[in-house]
């Protein structure tokens, strides 16, 4: 019972651009181990697993989806990295009935503004960064925020998500500057920042911006006088920052590789193939399959209606998914990691990047579901 | 423009086409194909380098898209409206940019073409990077759904075929006979009486607004109108199609601009994808060193030398 | 807190200063492009390439050789500026005297493989290259901390931008350059080696993006993406200062560092933008850019 | 004809641009002060065989010697090291120089060229003018300078085309007492010139090209009974 | 009475950074003359056609055409209103056909030369038009010839047939000889004379013979300002034009030709 005889998987990601390190060939790698941990085939047909790269362009990323639903057979899209491909994409599998598997895309609006029947959002969203990261430190005192917000949608949602955590809090926010995407000196913002008085400095930002922005925070004395926060930091953007300039950094994630020994035996194969450890959306990418081709079995079908139903009614448990459970408006909620980076001597190798503090139950953490968004049948 | 047999021919692939490839893709090849038409009619027949061309696709398909979801307008009127925006800013721009020669033709352009960007990233009603997404594709003259990709691909057709005629039409016409003149040999022009700023000027208003018809078209087959369109990487993009098909030819920016989106089309996919970047920039390199005529003008270097 | 009409005055000279440390950058920048853009009029779009080359040079120098910061910042601009000759005399001379669309479309490709293979090998997320030790630390102003290295760039850049200029508008040098631009084969009939000129000319210009580059791995970081975004800004700069005038383009590099902090400073999300603003305006009043002389 | 060096020779010099072959087979030689121009009709060769010494034409075969050393293979910029000076016939001042910096442009090739200021007196007009953009000047004084700048550079064997052209009356004449002294300081001039007023007087032979070929030769005594001949190779 | 005058410049000066090219100038040219302009290298020639045309704004001083002011008018609006120059490098469309070039000419009165949207053929009825005016050049076998290929002379006299294709009231010749072969000169000297009938021609000239051949009246400029004015005879035996321009040969051929005529 399953639509051309076969369950074909579409990876839409950054293969070559600034997130290619979190989600491109990378989530190719995570999907492929996926098939053929599950036997390479559901339900006797096989799996076969197709990538593009949607060079960071709604427009290309709406293009090649629309091609693979209509033109290819593709029966779910996984990757789903930049928020503005993955709007596009989405937008397009629902028209098409089909899943849309959001790995590494940080944007709430997928289960929320533009929430749809067929969206899966699996690792994290920018409520759950700004739960784990802003509120223990407004809890602990800070209660004066500047924001360093990159200029563009996932930014503002950051910063509007993380403002109303604070506010929430009793903390207030003295300042924003929104700065052009891919800048490449805040110096200019770090001063602003220094000026405003704030305890926190928040980089609402991501990649090469938080990086830089770090850079300039810390040559200018920032770090010294205030604490700074970044509210989105992969892996890959840790590990390029100055030790020095990084070490104590507190940051949320939905994965860190060295957790447990479950964690640390499915990253290292995944490194083994790959050549580096890999992020959360990698991890988030493997539980997500897994979890769609349990559900096609159990579902005996892979109508896209049947496998949502499924997906929603099976328990996702494994190295990633703890706790967890996937929400009628497609939230998979489970816990997330409240992190700090260590400290150069700290460290065994590169690799070797995050002290996790404290482990952040998954409701705690995702905002609750909006009653319009309940797709529940 | 007579039709010789070479277009009746390629109307024929045309018409067929989309039975053996997806119509998408190939409306796709249609829309940047007539974007770079209307690019090479100012490089290739007034000599003048635009670097921000990318403002006028990405205004015709903002405006449309806004009037799709918007104003409830059928496609050919919300398409028309869209593409006359794109030609009052032309007009607005050309008359600043007509001015100015060569480099800082190009640089003029290219400068007015980043602040239209900079208006549409922090304008509210195009959704920034998002981009306006799901723009109904609606029902031509209220009577043809559009929304059945062949019937999409055919409406697509016959843009491109009304304005590649237009282009053609223009270079052959009176007014065409000028800019040849002004081209090879601007002062003498001048002397002769012809206001030559303004002979530019309207040449690049047709220009825009038939890259403004492009970008209007694209933004109802995608459903999308984005930044892409609007970024000076789009501008440069044109360029590329335009000089790969062969400047100044008839049916070079129609090549250019299938050879450009079908290689971005295949390298996009799979395993290549990591390498996008290392391939295009060999072809590039290849093509400039190797043959420069386009590939058009490659053709009919071949031709000659077997044939002629 | 000093305040003048509601501006914070003590922010306003801090945001001035930093304006002039990234001017000074620019104008670094623009004087590589300047001298191949203005005088060989090349376009060559590989500059931010180079630019990219130079911090990677310098990061691998120091990773795989222990090379320190200051060897670096005279190894590899010399390496790049090789990189600069081989690329002319087998890519670009050979279309010397195609149209200069031409070699625009080249230098992309270039650019485009060079950013892809460092994608590929080194990934996107950019890598780290710490301030080197001597340069640590800072000064504090009454109205801003300054750290060390910050100074150390616009001393840097301001020196070598003046040796520059002065090659090429005080030595005869300059006049071949110019001379040999404009008509090659007359110059070569009056005994200039003109394709050696134009090579080391290249070079040289290709070598002062791999000195920026190198100076930029300290403070930015070291990723594949970082010429490729500055690039056009840069050329904007050339323009606005007025192509083959090297004066022009290193106080432009300084105003538009200084207008783009303000524009950070007052609004923030147009601080991209302001400089083509900058641009259209100057094009529209003064043809041939601020310092250009008349066509 | 011995006892003069012999400055320059062409044998069998054929000149192409691109696929056209445009000189076939120049024969032609220089002594040491002589004075000898190249007659013909518009599109003769005549620019093109100057060039051609001067390797400035796409292709060259043949033999080209300058004071004894085979240039044929050598590249454009030796050439001029060779004492070899050349004034085109577009004059090629450049527009990004000033007057001064186009005079001082060229390399010196020899210690005994005349100097800035004598130039300066024989030229007044581009003392005038010395600070203003090169191509600003007029046509004529555009042609002052282009012959000026050679005269710097101290080469001994000048090559120049149509320098007479759009030029005053008087300045013709006085170019005409110039290259007299020059020769008389014992430089070899190849001199293409559409102006035979000119350049009869001056003249010692006159080579007569028609079609890329070098149809007559005509020392400056035999110019009476000949004048039949040249009028009907030059419509004079 | 003014009227007789073409074209006047009242007070004209053209004043570069430092340097006074145009020098408070009068100049008179009177309707059916052909009128020549000479003086030495650099006098404000080629400097006084570009102000006259408006490829050059006057510092001050007016220009009247017809008694009206056109000094503030664009160089394509005096084109249009009668005042044609040629240039002193040839100036032809190169890639374009001769029968094209002075259609290109013709077609400007049509006025249909902003219709993008008619076919080229609708120039077709220019053709005979173009024609004549080619066959009083004599290029008329050379028509359908790509002009790049033209020899210099005959590039100049489809210059001067695209020049009368707007059948202008005025015509500016800048050096119109220069660079020609004798054969030539002979021929573009007879086709000025040839086509000054009806009309009024100013032209800048070095060629003292064709001068002497053409002109009905000359003006002399010096530095900038007009040093002498009249008929050939009396200007070249005037002792400073002969001093600042003639030079001694040409001024002593002026004097033996003046005593031949008084004698
Ligand atoms: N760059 C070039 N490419 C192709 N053909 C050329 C080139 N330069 C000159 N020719 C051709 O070579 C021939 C000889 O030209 P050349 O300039 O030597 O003539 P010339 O005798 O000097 O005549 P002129 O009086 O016109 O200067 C002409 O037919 C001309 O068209
Ligand atoms: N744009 C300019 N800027 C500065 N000086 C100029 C400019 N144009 C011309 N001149 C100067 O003005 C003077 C007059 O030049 P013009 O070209 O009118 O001379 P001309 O009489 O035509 O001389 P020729 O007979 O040599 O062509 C010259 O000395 C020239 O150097
Ligand atoms: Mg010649
Ligand atoms: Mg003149």
């Amino acid at each position: 019972n399953v639509s051309d005889d076969k369950i074909k998987i579409g990876v839409l990601a950054d293969m070559g651009g600034v997130y290619s390190d979190l989600c491109g060939p990378g989530c190719v790698t995570a999907l492929e181990m996926a098939a053929e941990d599950f036997g390479g085939e559901v339900l006797g047909a096989p799996i076969e697993i197709v990538s593009a790269d949607d060079q960071l362009k709604a427009d290309v990323g709406s293009a090649i989806v629309r091609k693979w639903v209509e033109d290819e057979q593709v029966d779910a899209v996984g990757g789903l990295v930049s928020s503005a491909v993955t709007g596009a994409a989405t937008k397009v599998l629902t028209d098409a009935k089909k899943i849309a598997m959001i790995s590494t895309a940080a944007s709430n609006a997928f289960t929320t503004a533009s929430c749809s029947p067929y969206n899966v959002h699996w690792t994290y969203n920018v409520a759950a960064l700004a739960n784990g990261t802003v509120k223990p430190m407004v809890d602990s005192g800070k209660k004066k925020w500047f924001f360093i917000t990159a200029d563009y949608a996932f930014g503002h949602a950051l910063e509007s998500v993380a403002t109303e955590v604070i506010e929430n809090n009793g903390g207030e926010v003295v300042g924003v500057v929104r700065a052009p995407l891919a800048t490449t000196d805040f110096s200019s913002y770090v001063l602003q920042a220094q000026a405003s008085g704030a305890d926190v400095v928040a980089l609402a930002n991501a990649g090469a911006d938080t990086v830089n922005s770090l850079k300039a925070a810390t040559e200018f004395g920032l770090t010294e006088m205030v604490d700074v926060a970044g509210l989105l930091v992969f892996t890959p953007a840790a590990q390029a920052m100055d030790p020095d300039t990084a070490a104590g950094m507190r940051l949320t994630t939905g994965f860190y590789w060295d957790y447990d020994d479950e964690t640390r035996a499915w990253s290292n194969r995944f490194k083994e193939r790959h050549g580096s450890i890999p992020a959360m959306g990698h991890a988030g990418a493997y539980s997500m399959a897994m979890h769609y081709f349990r559900a096609v079995e159990a579902a005996g079908t892979d109508d896209s209606d049947a496998v949502m139903a499924k997906m929603r009614e099976l328990k996702p448990d494994d190295f990633f998914a703890r706790n967890a459970y996937l929400r009628a408006d497609g939230r998979m909620v489970h816990d997330m990691y409240y992190a700090e980076i260590k400290p150069a001597d700290q460290r065994r190798d590169n690799d070797d990047i995050l002290n996790v503090l404290s482990v952040i139950p998954g409701d705690q953490a995702f905002a609750p579901m909006l009653p319009e968004c309940n797709f529940a049948d | 423009m007579k039709l010789s047999k070479l277009h009746i021919a390629l109307l024929l692939v045309a018409l067929v086409a989309p039975f053996v490839l997806y119509p998408v893709f190939l409306a796709k090849i249609l829309c940047f194909a007539l974007f770079a038409c209307a690019f090479n009619l100012l490089l290739g027949y007034v000599g003048l380098l635009s670097f921000g061309h990318a403002a006028f696709l990405g205004t015709g398909g903002y405006i449309t898209g806004w009037l799709m979801m918007n104003a409830n307008l059928t496609p050919e009127l919300a398409i028309l409206l869209g593409t006359a925006a794109a030609g009052l800013l032309g007009a607005l721009y050309g008359k600043l940019a007509v001015k100015r020669e060569g480099i800082y033709f190009a640089m003029v352009t290219l400068a007015l073409a980043q602040l239209i960007f900079f208006v549409y990233l922090q304008a509210p009603f195009t959704g920034g990077e998002d981009g306006m997404q799901g723009i109904p594709r609606g029902e031509l003259f209220g009577l043809i759904d559009l929304s059945d990709n062949l019937t999409m691909y055919y409406f697509v057709l016959a843009v491109f075929l009304f304005g590649f005629w237009l282009i053609n039409r223009t270079i052959h016409s009176p007014f065409g006979q000028v800019l040849k003149a002004i081209r090879e040999n601007e002062p003498r022009a001048v002397s002769l009486g012809y206001n030559v700023n303004d002979y530019k000027w309207v040449a690049f208003m047709i220009s825009a607004a038939l890259a403004g018809l492009a970008g209007a078209t694209k933004s109802l087959v995608f459903q999308l109108a984005s930044l892409t369109d609007v970024h000076w990487h789009m501008s440069g993009e044109v360029v590329l199609m335009t000089l790969v098909g062969g400047v100044g030819t008839v049916f070079g920016p129609l090549l250019g601009a299938g050879a450009i989106v079908t290689m971005q089309n295949y390298l996009s996919g799979g395993e290549l994808g990591n390498y996008i970047h290392i391939i295009m920039g060999a072809i590039f390199v290849i093509c400039v060193l190797a043959f420069r005529g386009g590939l058009v003008g490659e053709l009919q270097k071949l031709v000659k030398r077997n044939f002629g | 807190m000093m305040t003048f009409l509601g501006i914070n005055l003590f922010g306003l000279f801090g945001q001035l200063l930093v304006g002039l440390i990234n001017g000074s950058f620019y104008a670094l920048l623009s004087l590589g492009l300047a001298i191949i853009f203005g005088l060989l009029k090349i376009i060559n779009f590989a500059q931010g390439a180079m630019y990219m080359l130079g911090a990677f040079f310098a990061w691998m120098a120091l990773s795989y050789f222990g090379m320190n910061y200051w060897v670096a910042l005279v190894v590899v601009p010399l390496v790049v500026g090789f990189i600069g000759i081989l690329m002319e005399r087998f890519l670009v001379r050979p279309i010397a005297h195609e149209d200069h669309l031409y070699s625009l479309l080249l230098t992309f490709g270039v650019a485009l493989m060079l950013q892809g293979i460092f994608t590929h090998v080194y990934g996107s997320s950019g890598l780290a290259y710490a301030i080197p030790e001597e340069l640590k630390g800072g000064t504090r102003l009454p109205f801003m901390y300054l750290p060390n290295y910050r100074a150390w760039i616009i001393v840097a850049s301001l020196v070598v931008c003046g040796l520059t200029w002065w090659l090429v508008e005080k030595t005869k040098l300059g006049a071949y350059l110019r001379a040999g631009t404009e008509n090659p084969q007359l110059m070569q009939a009056f005994g200039i080696n003109v394709p050696l000129i134009v090579t080391l000319t290249f070079g040289f210009g290709v070598a002062l993006a791999g000195f920026a580059g190198v100076m930029a791995a300290p403070v930015y970081s070291v990723s594949p993406e970082m010429g490729s975004n500055l690039l056009i800004v840069v050329f904007a700069i050339v323009v606005i200062g007025g192509m083959g005038s090297i004066g022009g383009a290193i106080l432009t590099g300084l105003a538009m560092g200084v207008i783009e902090g303000l524009t950070k400073y007052l609004y923030p999300e147009a601080s991209t933008t302001v400089i083509f603003l900058v641009m259209v305006i100057v094009l529209l009043l003064k043809p041939s850019g601020l310092f250009g002389k008349e066509a | 004809m011995s006892t003069h060096r012999e400055k320059l020779r062409l044998a069998d010099v054929h000149a192409f641009y691109g696929e056209s072959h445009i000189l076939h087979g120049i024969d032609l030689h220089l002594s040491q002060g002589e004075l000898v121009t190249l007659l013909g009709r518009n599109g003769a060769g005549r620019s093109t065989t100057l060039r051609a010494i001067m390797n400035m034409v796409g292709r060259r075969t043949g033999s080209i010697t300058v004071n004894g050393t085979e240039t044929i293979d050598m590249p454009a910029h030796r050439i001029a090291h060779l004492g070899l000076g050349f004034c085109p016939e577009e004059r090629g001042i450049f527009s990004s120089l000033n007057v001064l910096e186009n005079l001082m442009l060229p390399p010196t090739v020899r210690s005994d060229g005349m100097s800035v200021e004598e130039l300066f007196e024989m030229f007044p007009n581009l003392y005038e003018r010395r600070f203003s953009q090169g191509t600003r000047l007029s046509g004529g004084e555009q042609q002052m300078l282009a012959l000026a700048r050679i005269l710097r550079t101290g080469a001994n064997i000048l090559l120049l085309d149509e320098i007479t052209e759009g030029l005053a009356p008087v300045i013709v004449q006085k170019l005409g007492d110039v290259l007299i002294a020059l020769k008389e300081r014992g430089l070899t001039i190849l001199l293409v010139e559409q102006n035979f007023r000119f350049a009869a007087p001056i003249a010692d032979r006159h080579y007569v090209m028609e079609h890329g070929h070098v149809v007559e030769e005509v020392q400056a005594h035999e110019l009476a009974e000949k004048e039949s001949l040249l009028n009907t190779y030059l419509g004079v | 009475m003014s009227a007789d005058y073409v074209l006047e410049s009242r007070n004209l000066v053209k004043a570069f950074k430092g340097f006074t090219a145009v020098d408070d100038v009068n100049l008179k040219v009177t309707r059916g003359h052909i009128h020549a302009l000479i003086g030495p290298n650099g006098a404000g020639k080629t400097t006084v056609f570009n102000l006259l045309t408006k490829f050059l704004s006057p510092t001050s001083g007016r220009i009247l055409f017809n008694d009206q002011d056109i000094t503030p008018m664009k160089p394509a609006a005096i084109a249009r209103a009668g005042v044609v120059r040629s240039f002193q490098i040839s100036a032809v469309f190169p890639q374009l056909t001769v029968l094209e070039n002075v259609r290109v000419a013709l077609q400007r009165k049509e006025g249909n030369s902003f219709h993008f949207w008619r076919p080229q053929r609708i120039l077709d009825r220019l053709n005979d038009r173009a024609m004549e005016l080619l066959t009083s050049v004599g290029l008329e076998s050379f028509a359908d010839a790509r002009t790049m290929d033209l020899s210099y002379g005959r590039k100049r006299a489809l210059e001067i047939a695209t020049t009368l294709a707007l059948d202008p009231e005025l015509m500016l010749l800048d050096e119109p000889t220069q660079g020609m072969g004798h054969e030539d000169v002979g021929r573009v000297a007879d086709l000025i004379k040839q086509v000054s009938a009806g009309r009024t021609i100013l032209m800048v000239e070095h060629n003292l013979h064709v001068v002497s051949k053409l002109a009905d009246r000359i003006t002399v400029l010096q530095r900038g300002a007009i040093l002498t004015e009249g008929d050939y005879a009396t200007v070249s035996t005037d002792p400073r034009v002969q001093e600042a321009y003639m030079g001694t040969a040409a001024a002593a051929e002026a004097n033996a030709q003046k005593q031949e005529e008084t004698a």
